[in-house]
Order: C-alpha cells, then structure tokens, then sequence
C-alpha cells in the first residue's frame, strides 16, 4: 500500500512540475483532482473539527447532562464523603446551552441562500462573522501592530550592542526612528507629495524597498528548502526507495 | 429587515468584542469564545454552498460537454470520495483490529483499558484456559464478548459543586468522577481502537477511513508540497526579471535582496573572509534596523487602515459586504 | 442620525469609566477585611503556645503570618496566599563534633575542618553549613565560607602557617524540619477545611485559581516534615476575598488610545461630510484599474478578481469585496465578463450579492453571470493550482489580487505575468509585499489596499476616515519626532540627564 | 538573434532548469560546506543550556507537512536539545496536521537519545504529546487556565490525569519555556500575544525564513528568546548541538541554489545596461 501511495506521490508530483513547461493534460488533471481532494478535505475537517464539537456534539451533551440532573454524585473530599447533586444548571451553563440555538438558526440560515426569495437571510451570518471578526481585529492589530511597535521604538537610543558595537547599534536606532517617520509619511493620504514633505516621501519609499528587497531575499531560502523537501522526495524516497531499492 | 439586522448584528458582534478586552467580569471572559465558535459553525456550514456551487458548475460542465469536461470528472469523483471518507470515516487517527489477524490479537492483548480502579489489560479479561487457544480464537472469543463484558470507565462530568447543605458550599477545583458502565467495545472504541471481524458495518468505516488516510498522506500532501515547492522556480524567475538597476528604488530593492541572499547561506561567511567583512554580520544589521524601520512603518499603516475599516463596519457605515455602498 | 452615532460612542466610552470608580472602592475596602483579619491572626501568634506533650518527638509549627490578596485583573479567579516562613523552617544549629587537623599542601600550610553531623539528620534536613573561624588575636567567630548540604569537610588556606593551631572553628548547619507546606481552603472559618495544593519548602506564595469572587474564603497553610508529620491545625485562617473587576486597569492605555484613534476617525467623517471636497493623493496602482479594464474589453478577455484566500471575519477580505464592488461595476458598464473565483463559501456567497448589486448599480442586471463566481476549494495550494489552471486557459488580461494573500501570492502573480496581464495586487500581510511588488505592474502597499475604495468611490464617510487615519500617523510620528530629539539630546547624558527619563515615561505608557 | 538579445528574451523555463539542477544536484553528491551559527539561534541554544533539568517545555507544533522540509528538522534539533537535556517536553499542535509531525520528531528524538546517551526515555513520563486542538488563540489562553481542560485528552486518547507528566504541568506557571514552530497563522505572533506577553513566559520561535524578517521586531523587543529561522536557522541548531541532519545537508543545495540566483541576476543587469547602451548608441545613429 505504501509503495503505491510513493508512486502516486510521485507521479503527482511531477504532473504539477509539468506546469513549469506548459499546460497539459497531466497537469490539468493533477490540478482537478486537487480542487476535489482539498474541497472533500476540508467538507470532512469542518465536520469533524467545528460542526461536531461546537453544536452538534454540544447539542447531544446537553441531553446527556440532561439525562443526569438528578444523579448523585459521591465524592471523597478530605476524608468526609460528600454527596452532591449530579449536574446542576447554574446561570452561565444554562446560557451556554440556551445561546446555542445561535449559530443553529445562524447557520439554517445561511443554507436558505439555496432558496433565491430568501438568499437574503445568509446576510445574518455574514453580518456575524464580520462583526465578530472586525472587533478582533481591531482589538488584536491595535495591540500588536500600533501599541506594541512604538512601544518597541520608545527605548534608550544609545545602545551598547555586544553584537555590533555602541556605535552601530546607536546608529541603527537613529536610523530606525528615521526610517519609520519617512515610511509612515509615504502612507499619508490627505497631503500631496510635493516639497519637503515630498522629500520625505522618497526616503520613506527607498526605506520600504530595502525592506521588500531583503524580504524578499530572505524568503528564497524558504521556497528552496520546500523544493529540495520534494526532490529529496523524489530521488530517496520514490527513486531509491522503490525503484532502485 | 434585508440590511438593518445584518447592520445591527454586525454592530453588537463588534461592540461585543472590543469591550470584552477591557471587562474581566462574566460573561465578557468567555463571550469572544462564544461569538468565535459561532461564526465558525456558521462559516463550516457555509461550505456545503461552495460544494454545491462546485458540483453545479462542473456537473454542466460534464452535460453539456465543455471544453476538458473529462477533467471535471476527476474533480467530482475526488471530491465525493474524498468528502464521504471524511465525515463517514473521521478523520482522527484511529487503530483497526482484525479478530482474525493473529499478530493484532496480540497487540491488543497488551491494551490497557482504563477502568475507574486502575488500568486492565484485556488479556485479563479471557478466560482461565485461554492460553491452550490459538490466537484465532482468541480473537474469535474477544470478538463474541464484544457486548457482553462490561468494563467501568472514568467519565468526567462538569459539575457545580454544591454541597446538599447550602450553607456549606464546596469549590473544588477537581471534577467529581462519574462510573460509567460500557461495555467492552465501546471502551476501547473510546480510546479510537476499532475491533472488527468482517462485519460489514466495520469493513467500510475501515476502508473509508483508510481512504481518507491514504489520500491525505500521499495524495493531498504530495499535491499540496509541490505546488508550494513551485515557488523555489518563481522566485528565481521573478528576481531575474524585476532585479533591474532601473531607478534607484528598483537599484535599493536589488540591493538589500543582494546582501542578504550572499549572507543568509554559507557562501557569504567564505566570501566575507575573504574581503574581509562579516557580511552575516552586515546582513543581520540590515535587517535589524533598517528593514525593521520600513516593517514597522508598513505595520503602523496596516494597523491604522485596518482600524478605521473596523470602526466604519462596527459603526454601521461601511456596508458594501452586503452589497450596499 | 451620524452625530448621534458619535455620541452613542461617547455615551458608551463614559460607560466604561462608571465601573472603573466604583471598583476601586471595592478593593479599598477589601484592603481593611484582611488587615483585620491578619492582626487576629498575630494576636493568636503571639499568646504563648501550649506546652507540647510528653512525646520523644517535638510537633512541627505551622507558619504564623498568612496574607490572602486578590490577583488583579482575572476577574476574580485567583487569590495570591503568601506566608512567612514556619519557625521550623529554617533552623541554625552548631555541629557539635568539629575536628581540625594542620596540613601540608602544596608546601603550604593549611588547616583540614572536618565534621560530622548524625545526631542532627534525624528529624531535620540540612540545607548547608556556614563555617565560622576564631583567628588569633580576633575576639569573636567570623564567617568564612559556607558549605553545601553534602559536605563534610573545609580547607582553609588563609591562615598565618606559624599560628595554624591557634585557630578555633565552628560549624553551623542551616536544618530544616519542613519538606513541604500545604494550603488548605474554606469557605467559613470552622471549616471543614480542603488541600487546594502543595509548595516545596522554598516557596511561600500560592495562587488559588479555584475561588469564585464575591465569596470570602478562608486559608490555613500547615508545614509537613519528612516523615510526613503535619503541623498544628488549630490556628486561625487568614481570610481573603476576590473581586470580579469591571474593567482592566492594567489596559487603561489601549483603552485610551483606542479612544484617540477612533476620536480622530469618527470626527474626520463629520467633518468630511461638511466638507467633501478631500484631496486624496494619487494611487498608482487605482488610476490604472480603468485601463486594465479597458484594456480587457478591447481584447475581449476577462477579468480576474481574487479577494484573498481568508474568510469574511477578515477584514481585508471586506476590503477586497468593497472594492470588488466597484470593479464589478466598471465591468458590467464596459461589459467585459469578471471571473471571481473564491477560496471560501461565505466569500462566494458575498461575492455574489456584491457582484449582483453592481451589475445592478450599473444598468445591465441582465449581464450578471452567478456562475462566475464561483467556489473553488478553501485549500490554499488547492486554490493556487485551480486558479493557475484558470488563467492559463482564459488568459485573462487584467488580473486583480486584492485580499489577505500568503505563500501563494507569488504562484498567481507569476503566473498571471506569464500570461501577459495587467496585475493590480494589494494586500495588508506584509511578508507578501515583496512579492507582489516584483511581479505585478501595480502593488496597493498595506494601508492603500483600505483606502482604496475611498478613492475609488469618493464617498465622503470613506475619504474622512481616511483623513483620521492620517490624524493617527501624525501623531505617532510627533511621537517618534520627540524621541529621536530626546535620543540625540541623550548623547550628552550630563547635560541632558532628562531625556532618558522622559523615554523611559513614554515608554511605560505604551506597555501591555 | 544574437546572444544579448536572447538573455533579454530569456525563456523562463531555462531559468526553472537551472534552479532544478542546482537544487538536485547536491542532494544526490553533497559537498559539505561549514555552517557558523548566528547570535538568534546561539542565544535559544544557550537559554535552554542554562535551564535546569527536569524543567516543561511546551513545543507547539503549527504547521503542517507543506513547511515540513523546512521546519521539521529544527524541531527535532530543539527536541533533541530538550532531551538530551533532560528537560520534559511536551508537544502540542494549533494546526491540525500538526500532532502527527510532533509525534514523529519525538519518536526520533527518543530514538537519538537512545543510541547517543543510552537513556531510554518513557512516553508520559519523559515526554508527551497532546495532539491538536481547534481555536488558535483561545487554546493558547486556555492554556494559561489550566492545561488539562484545555486538552482533556492526549494524542492518543488517553485521558491527561493519567499521563503522569502532566500533573506536574496544570497551566503556565509550571511551563519554563515555549516552543512555537509555526508556518504562518496561527503561529508565532499568537504565542507572543497571549502566552508570552500575557503571562511572561519566555518564547522561542520557529518560523519559515519567508515569515522570519516579519517576525525580526519581536526578536529585537525581546519578546521571543530566540528566532530561528528556516533551514539555516535549523542547520546551526544543528551544528550547536552536534547532530547534523537532513538541514545541514539541505545547505548545500541552498547554497547553490542561492549563487544561481545571485548569477542570474547579475547577468540580468549587466544584459539590462548593455542593452542601455545598445539603445543609446543606436539613438545617436538615428541623429
């Protein structure tokens, strides 16, 4: 089975190489049963992973608990047995279960876009994900990326690096807060880039192409070792494992 | 009701949310959970339309015979079979036992069960004279007492811990322990170990799941590698053409890709040693300062563009994810 | 009807602060039950323990001083128990058998202490041993060294070699009767007392995560010897409540720069309504998207719109929606045909209605294709290869990337370059920029990508709020304009000693 | 068409040849170049050097096997480290595919400590893993509450109060160190977010080398002990700690892979300035 799960890799994985040449049918079909797989994959995770847990599972627990309100639960605590009632529902378990019935409804109504006259009613849903999702976001980025950056800016500029020396790493911090001034006046929207301020801009946009261009170089590390995982793949697993084996 | 619920939803959602950050006090702990779990389940719903979307565009393809249709095919069939292993035959690992498979009695023999005075192992559980059985047998006998041997099970329940006298209430942290009575199958069912003999029931939970195991590790995970390795081509492709000393922007970007290309392999260390620089030095300069300057200036904006975008749909001005301006 | 949505902000914004008063009263008050509390305890402590019975063995004592303290911010989940080491705990006691001995090292002369410590291993772990030395002419014993638990002997070379025997030495062993301490919990002062944990013998600080506010509890803490001999019960526990806060002190600053930013936003909309003539400074990459377009139609190939591969709880696939809206538009009025495949269900389904509402807004609904947005598959290289199939059969001539990209952003834009089409690209993710950058003809950078449907659309609440994110950059560049004076001023630190304090001040208001 | 004319014209195909051969040509005769570890990774090397045996590690694997080639083999450096050590590790996974790779590192780990020190180290006591839960940051804050509620059972099921190991860990108080390695969302920003800024743990992140530059500012704020990044981040890892493995072999082709690159472009610009040239020359003709 596992040799011919490694030929199926294999061949797979040069139908998608194949697309660096041109497109073909090997490709075109590696491509389609991709699109099938992933979708299947992922109709299967939602399952098992969010509709399961969070409201069908949940839903079922309920009736459980349900089922043992007035179960006696005996219990050793410190020496003394103590008899406690088996589940009881105090406020915010109650709710937990109660509000449930949310993302039921939310969700039938999602499926009532199959229906044109009531596709309207899947707004609900994407009304709650994007409010959800706004509110995070901005809590989450206000942190992260506003309060902590500066926060990250706002020390002592004088620096003694062990590592490049106080001069260096002074300078490297000059040239920090420098850097992010210009950058953030590029982002200036209400003001033209004319003048000084223009000026300013420029620098601003040479900071952020340095700042591309070392990403950028950075990153072909990355995209190699991912080709050399498949190709090692490809020689030692498929070429020496089972061919040459 | 077509745009002023969804409006007033979005608006609760979001208030809920930002609020939730500075109130320590119930509900507001857990309410972000809550809200999270929600949409989740409303966005994994949500797929059976894209899977329908899926099917309805490719089976027309099929019908009415389009250009490459025998490729939408392949798309429908894999997305069926693969979506059928998945909710029928789960997706978390599990272990299949054939009764009839001697060196897996074995390995089931040295199971341990956990039952509430400590752990068994199902050998215990065989009769006086089972080592004169064969392993087949065994197998067979283990398989006939499925149902009928019972073992005791840890079950947690949550419970509120309150004391039958109110004045006296108990908070204990551990959870109150529950006997459940299960019988043998089911307990080791819960330990995702499935036992079966060629009943039909077990035969295609097993090669369902099988299946989905199968395609997952060799198919899936091989399409989804190399599509990704794809980018060790573009990336070279890409740098040969856009690296151009065009204008000084283009010339800063070449540069700063240059130097710390040279410094993040090997070769820069030679090469640094040789003109007398510590070019992963240099590199890790660069990157420290500034490329961090133009990082934080690009993440400052982000945060900034993303919070008024936040603020507008929290506030009910922006609109346009429901079609309106 | 929007001022009110401003006051409804503020309204909400007082609303917050009411509990933020009305809570530190509550700790105040608080503060005073357990000083009482901890004087009965002292009080208790002080009185003259009764005289041990007439065993071989002494009982172990429990620690004295107990303080029960609610932990901030955790909504009143956990009390901090803290006490003062038990009087068995750490114990000095002069090891009775000491022998020296004058020896030649090395030819020099040193003194041997050696020890041995069996009557004191008994009842009692050693943690260490100090050795103290009598040199001659000095009056008292000093302390030269100390020893680990494991020693038994000490070499000591800074000695006059002609007076080697006149040295006298002592050994003190640090013993310990306690191995564990143990805290107990009730919710009334007679009990029954329950274990809520353990603490090895070094730790005396607890946290007890299993407390609900409001309820008062009470804690003892009882030392346990080796043997596993408890320590006296009897005394009186501490007694310690936790508060439910209303609001997180400890986010006051998010708190209030959430306000200023959203001060500055929500008061450029009023203003841009008065006044909606806003210049907005040119965006390469969106004064090109009606040629892209154009430039479809004369060739008569369509145009490929890609808001990301996240879902709609992200909000720059709402951007990319918003301006997919308008993109739509432009479409449908130069009826060239836009494909909109999507990497998630409720991305499709929103993309729908939007692409839906445009054709509309534009006169044509009869030219609206559902089928052409479509869903693909929410895998990311899934995606990736359907949409690379995608373009090199429809050789789309303007292709649009506007959303949350990640790895894949490089295998669309390369590809779509490959087959000759216009790029516009834009995303907020960063590390994807690059990428974009060198390989699309036109890249929104970050911020651009939300400010690009205020420019499209020239809508006045859009164009505002653009204007109060800016408000916002300025401010933290005046911020960042203070520091790099202060930080020039700080390379003279004798003449400008407060600059470094002022960054130090700033730099705590922006902690979490 | 002369020889400019075709490097200005060049096919991208040739270009994907060559990084093919630069690439599978060292993997099949390595060549060995010396690797020399950089201060990021020498700093979490010597972090968890100072840490006392017997400490939790908590190692968090998030990613799946697409970022395999490039963050598996750090993880199974670290891990090696922690149990070499005899520091307690306890994995975990936000991503789904996650559990399955931590579950593989620490059976090779537990193997090399085996045939290196001649340990035998026991699942449940020595290390254990807790397999995949959903909900990204909220399991990351949940942790904090209390790590068997968060996780009731492990990757295979068992209930966590029998995994011995793990009461002694209830929540992040008794947790020494946090492992992320994470190939994107959720991933290291997450830890650093929740469990390192909010309950001051310290954090060492894995990242891919795509994400590392992006990731530089919480290495530089000090809110992750260490940044390692990519293949090389692992190869040095490895160098440290005297293992080499599949990273170290990996940098050969990387490596080459890289001075292609680096050829490539240059011979893209000095074509761009000759073509200048030609241009202007042919301008001045014109005239």
């Amino acid at each position: 089975m596992e040799t011919i799960g490694i030929w199926l890799g294999a061949l797979l994985t040069l139908c998608i190489f194949s697309f660096l040449y041109k497109d073909n049918p090997f490709y075109k079909f590696a491509e389609h049963m991709f699109v099938g797989v992933s979708a299947g994959y992922w109709m299967g995770t939602y399952f098992h992973n969010t509709i399961y847990p969070k409201l069908i599972g949940k839903i079922g627990h309920f009736f459980w608990e349900l089922a043992h309100k007035n179960a006696m639960v005996v219990a050793n605590v410190n020496g003394e047995t103590v008899r406690v009632q088996g589940i009881s529902f105090d406020f915010i378990h109650t709710l937990e279960y109660v509000l449930l019935i949310i993302p039921l409804v939310f969700s039938v109504l999602m499926l009532m876009r199959i229906f044109p006259r009531f596709s309207w009613m899947s707004r609900y849903g994407v009304s709650l994900m994007v409010g959800t999702g706004a509110g995070l976001f901005l809590i989450g980025y206000l942190k992260s990326n506003v309060i902590q950056q500066v926060a990250g800016l706002l020390k002592p500029v004088v620096e003694h690096s062990a590592e490049y020396g106080t001069t260096w790493a002074t300078v490297g911090n000059l040239i920090l807060i420098v850097g992010t001034i210009a950058g953030l006046s590029y982002f200036f929207f209400s003001k033209a880039h004319k003048g000084a301020f223009g000026v300013m801009t420029k620098v601003g946009i040479y900071f952020l192409m340095v700042s591309f261009g070392a990403a950028f170089g950075y990153t072909i590390m990355a995209r190699i070792s991912l080709l050399i995982g498949r190709l090692d793949f490809l020689i030692n697993t498929w070429l020496l494992g089972t061919i040459f084996g | 009701m077509k745009y002023r619920v969804p409006i007033l939803i979005t608006m609760i959602a979001g208030f809920i949310m930002i609020i939730r950050e500075f109130i320590p006090h119930e509900p507001f702990d857990r309410i972000d959970n809550w809200l999270q779990d929600w949409y989740m389940v409303v966005a994994a719903f949500a797929i059976v339309l894209g899977i329908e979307s899926l099917l309805h565009l490719h089976s027309r393809k099929i019908s009415f015979k389009r250009k490459d249709w025998q490729y939408s095919v392949v798309l429908i069939v894999s997305l069926l079979l693969m979506s059928i292993a998945g909710i029928f035959g789960g997706i978390e690992d599990k272990t299949f036992l054939d009764m009839d498979n001697p060196t897996q009695i074995t390995e089931l023999l040295a199971t341990e069960i956990d039952t509430i005075d400590g752990k068994r192992t199902v050998a215990q559980m065989l009769p006086a004279d089972a080592s004169a059985m064969s392993e087949q047998e065994q197998g067979a006998y283990i398989y006939s007492q499925l149902k009928t041997i019972t073992v005791e099970v840890e079950d947690k329940i949550k419970v509120s811990t309150r004391h039958p006298d109110p004045k006296r209430k108990y908070t204990i942290p551990a959870l109150y322990l529950d006997r459940k009575q299960l019988s043998l199958k089911q307990a080791l069912k819960r330990q995702q170990i499935i036992l079966h003999r060629g009943g039909l029931g077990y035969l295609l939970k097993f090669y369902l799941f099988g299946g989905f195991q199968f395609s997952y590790q060799y198919i899936y995970t091989s399409l989804m590698g190399t599509m990704f390795s794809l980018l060790a081509f573009f990336v070279a492709s890409a740098a040969y053409r856009a690296f151009k000393a065009r204008t000084l922007e283009a010339t800063l970007l070449l540069l700063a890709a240059f130097f710390v290309m040279i410094g993040r392999v090997t070769f820069g260390t030679i090469l640094g040693n040789v003109i007398g620089l510590d070019i992963p030095q240099i590199t890790d300069w660069i990157m420290n300062y500034p490329v961090t300057a133009g990082q934080k200036a690009i993440m400052i904006g982000i945060a900034l563009g993303l919070i008024s975008t936040s603020l507008r749909i929290i506030l009910g001005i922006e609109k346009s994810y429901l079609g309106r301006e | 009807m929007d001022m009110r949505r401003s006051l409804l902000c503020l309204v909400l914004f007082l609303f917050l602060l009411v509990p933020l008063w009305a809570q530190e009263e509550a700790v105040q008050g608080d503060e005073q039950t357990q000083e009482q509390v901890q004087e009965e305890t002292q009080a208790e402590a002080d009185s003259p323990p009764a005289p041990p019975a007439m065993v071989a063995k002494k009982p172990v004592l429990s620690p004295l001083k107990i303080a029960v303290n609610d932990s901030p911010d955790d909504n009143g989940k956990a009390l901090i128990v803290e006490w003062d080491h038990s009087p068995d705990a750490i114990k000095h006691r002069t090891v009775k058998t000491v022998d020296v001995q004058q020896e030649v090292v090395n030819s020099q002369t040193v003194n041997t202490v050696s020890w041995t410590t069996d009557s004191l291993t008994k009842n009692f772990r050693i943690l260490g041993y100090e050795i103290m030395r009598q040199a001659p002419g000095e009056g008292e014993y000093n302390k030269i060294a100390t020893a680990f638990a494991d020693q038994t002997s000490y070499v000591d070379a800074d000695i006059d070699p002609g007076e080697s025997a006149a040295y006298s030495y002592k050994v003190v062993a640090h013993i310990t009767r306690i191995a564990l301490y143990e805290i107990l919990r009730s919710e009334n002062t007679q009990g029954p007392f329950i274990s809520v944990g353990m603490n090895p013998m070094k730790k005396t600080r607890f946290t007890d995560s299993g407390v609900e506010p409001g309820h008062p509890f009470y804690y003892k803490v009882i030392a346990i010897d080796k043997d596993g001999e408890r320590s006296d019960e009897s005394l009186a526990p501490a007694k310690g409540m936790s508060h439910a806060q209303w609001f997180s002190m400890n986010k006051l600053n998010i708190f209030i720069i959430l306000g200023l930013l959203s001060f500055f936003i929500i008061y450029s909309i009023e203003r841009a309504k008065k006044d909606p003539d806003l210049y907005i400074r040119p965006i390469a990459g969106l004064a090109a998207v009606e040629e892209a377009i154009g430039r479809s139609t004369e060739m008569g190939k369509p145009t490929l719109f890609i808001s990301g591969i996240m879902d709609m709880d992200d909000v720059q696939t709402i951007a990319g929606i918003t301006i997919l809206g308008q993109v739509a538009k432009m479409c449908a009025e130069y009826d060239t045909p836009i494909l909109v495949p999507t990497c998630r269900s409720v991305v499709m389904t929103t993309a729908q209605e939007v692409v839906r509402e445009a054709y509309l807004k534009a006169g044509r609904p009869d030219a609206f294709k559902q089928d052409n947005v479509w869903y693909m598959t929410d895998d990311q290289f899934g995606f990736a290869a359907g949409v690379d199939g995608l373009i090199l059969r429809e050789r789309p001539s303007a292709v649009f990337l506007l959303g949350r990209f990640y790895a894949e952003s490089l295998i669309l834009a390369e590809t779509g370059n490959y087959v000759g089409a216009i790029q516009i690209a834009g995303t907020a993710e960063p590390s994807q920029l690059p990428f974009f950058v060198t390989a699309c003809d036109y890249t929104l950078l970050g911020e651009e990508l939300f400010a690009a449907s205020a420019y499209l659309s020239r809508d006045p609440y859009e164009v505002g709020s653009l204007k109060g994110q800016d408000w916002g950059k300025l401010t933290i560049m005046l911020l960042l304009c203070v520091l790099l004076v202060l930080g020039i001023l700080s390379f003279w630190p004798d003449s400008f000693a407060f600059s470094l304090d002022v960054i130090r001040f700033l730099g705590n208001l922006f902690k979490i | 068409m002369n020889l400019l004319d075709r490097l200005i014209k060049l096919d991208r195909r040739i270009i994907f040849l060559l990084i093919f051969l630069a690439v599978g040509i060292p993997l099949i005769a390595p060549i060995g170049l010396p690797v020399e570890p950089s201060q990021p990774i020498e700093s979490g090397y010597d972090f968890i050097e100072e840490m006392p045996p017997g400490s939790f590690v908590l190692v968090s694997y998030d990613y799946d096997p697409s970022a395999r080639p490039e963050l598996y083999p750090m993880g199974l450096a670290i891990i090696k480290h922690l149990m070499g050590r005899g520091i307690k590790v306890v994995t975990m996974a936000l991503w789904p595919a996650g559990a399955k790779l931590a579950e593989e590192a620490l059976n090779e780990s537990v193997q090399y400590i085996k045939d290196t020190q001649g340990r035998e180290l026991e699942y449940g006591r020595d290390y254990a893993n807790l397999g995949f839960m959903a909900g990204n940051q909220i399991v990351i804050v949940s942790l904090g509450k209390s790590v068997s509620k968060t996780f009731p059972n492990d990757f295979y099921g068992t209930p966590i109060e029998n995994i011995n190991i793990l009461n002694g860990m209830k929540n992040y108080s008794n947790i020494d160190l946090i492992v992320t390695i994470s190939a994107g969302d959720p991933g290291v920003p997450y830890w650093v977010m929740y469990a390192g800024d909010a309950y001051d743990k310290p954090v060492i992140g894995g990242c891919t080398a795509v994400s590392a530059p992006q990731l530089y500012p919480y290495f530089a704020n000090k809110q992750l002990v260490s940044l390692i990044g990519g293949l090389k981040g692992a190869a040095e890892y490895e160098t440290l700690i005297k293992a080499p493995g599949k990273a170290s072999k990996g940098m050969d082709s990387q490596s080459i892979a890289h001075l292609t690159i680096i050829l490539l472009i240059i011979v893209g610009n000095i074509t761009f300035f000759l073509d200048k040239q030609r241009l202007k020359r042919l301008k001045r003709r014109m005239k």
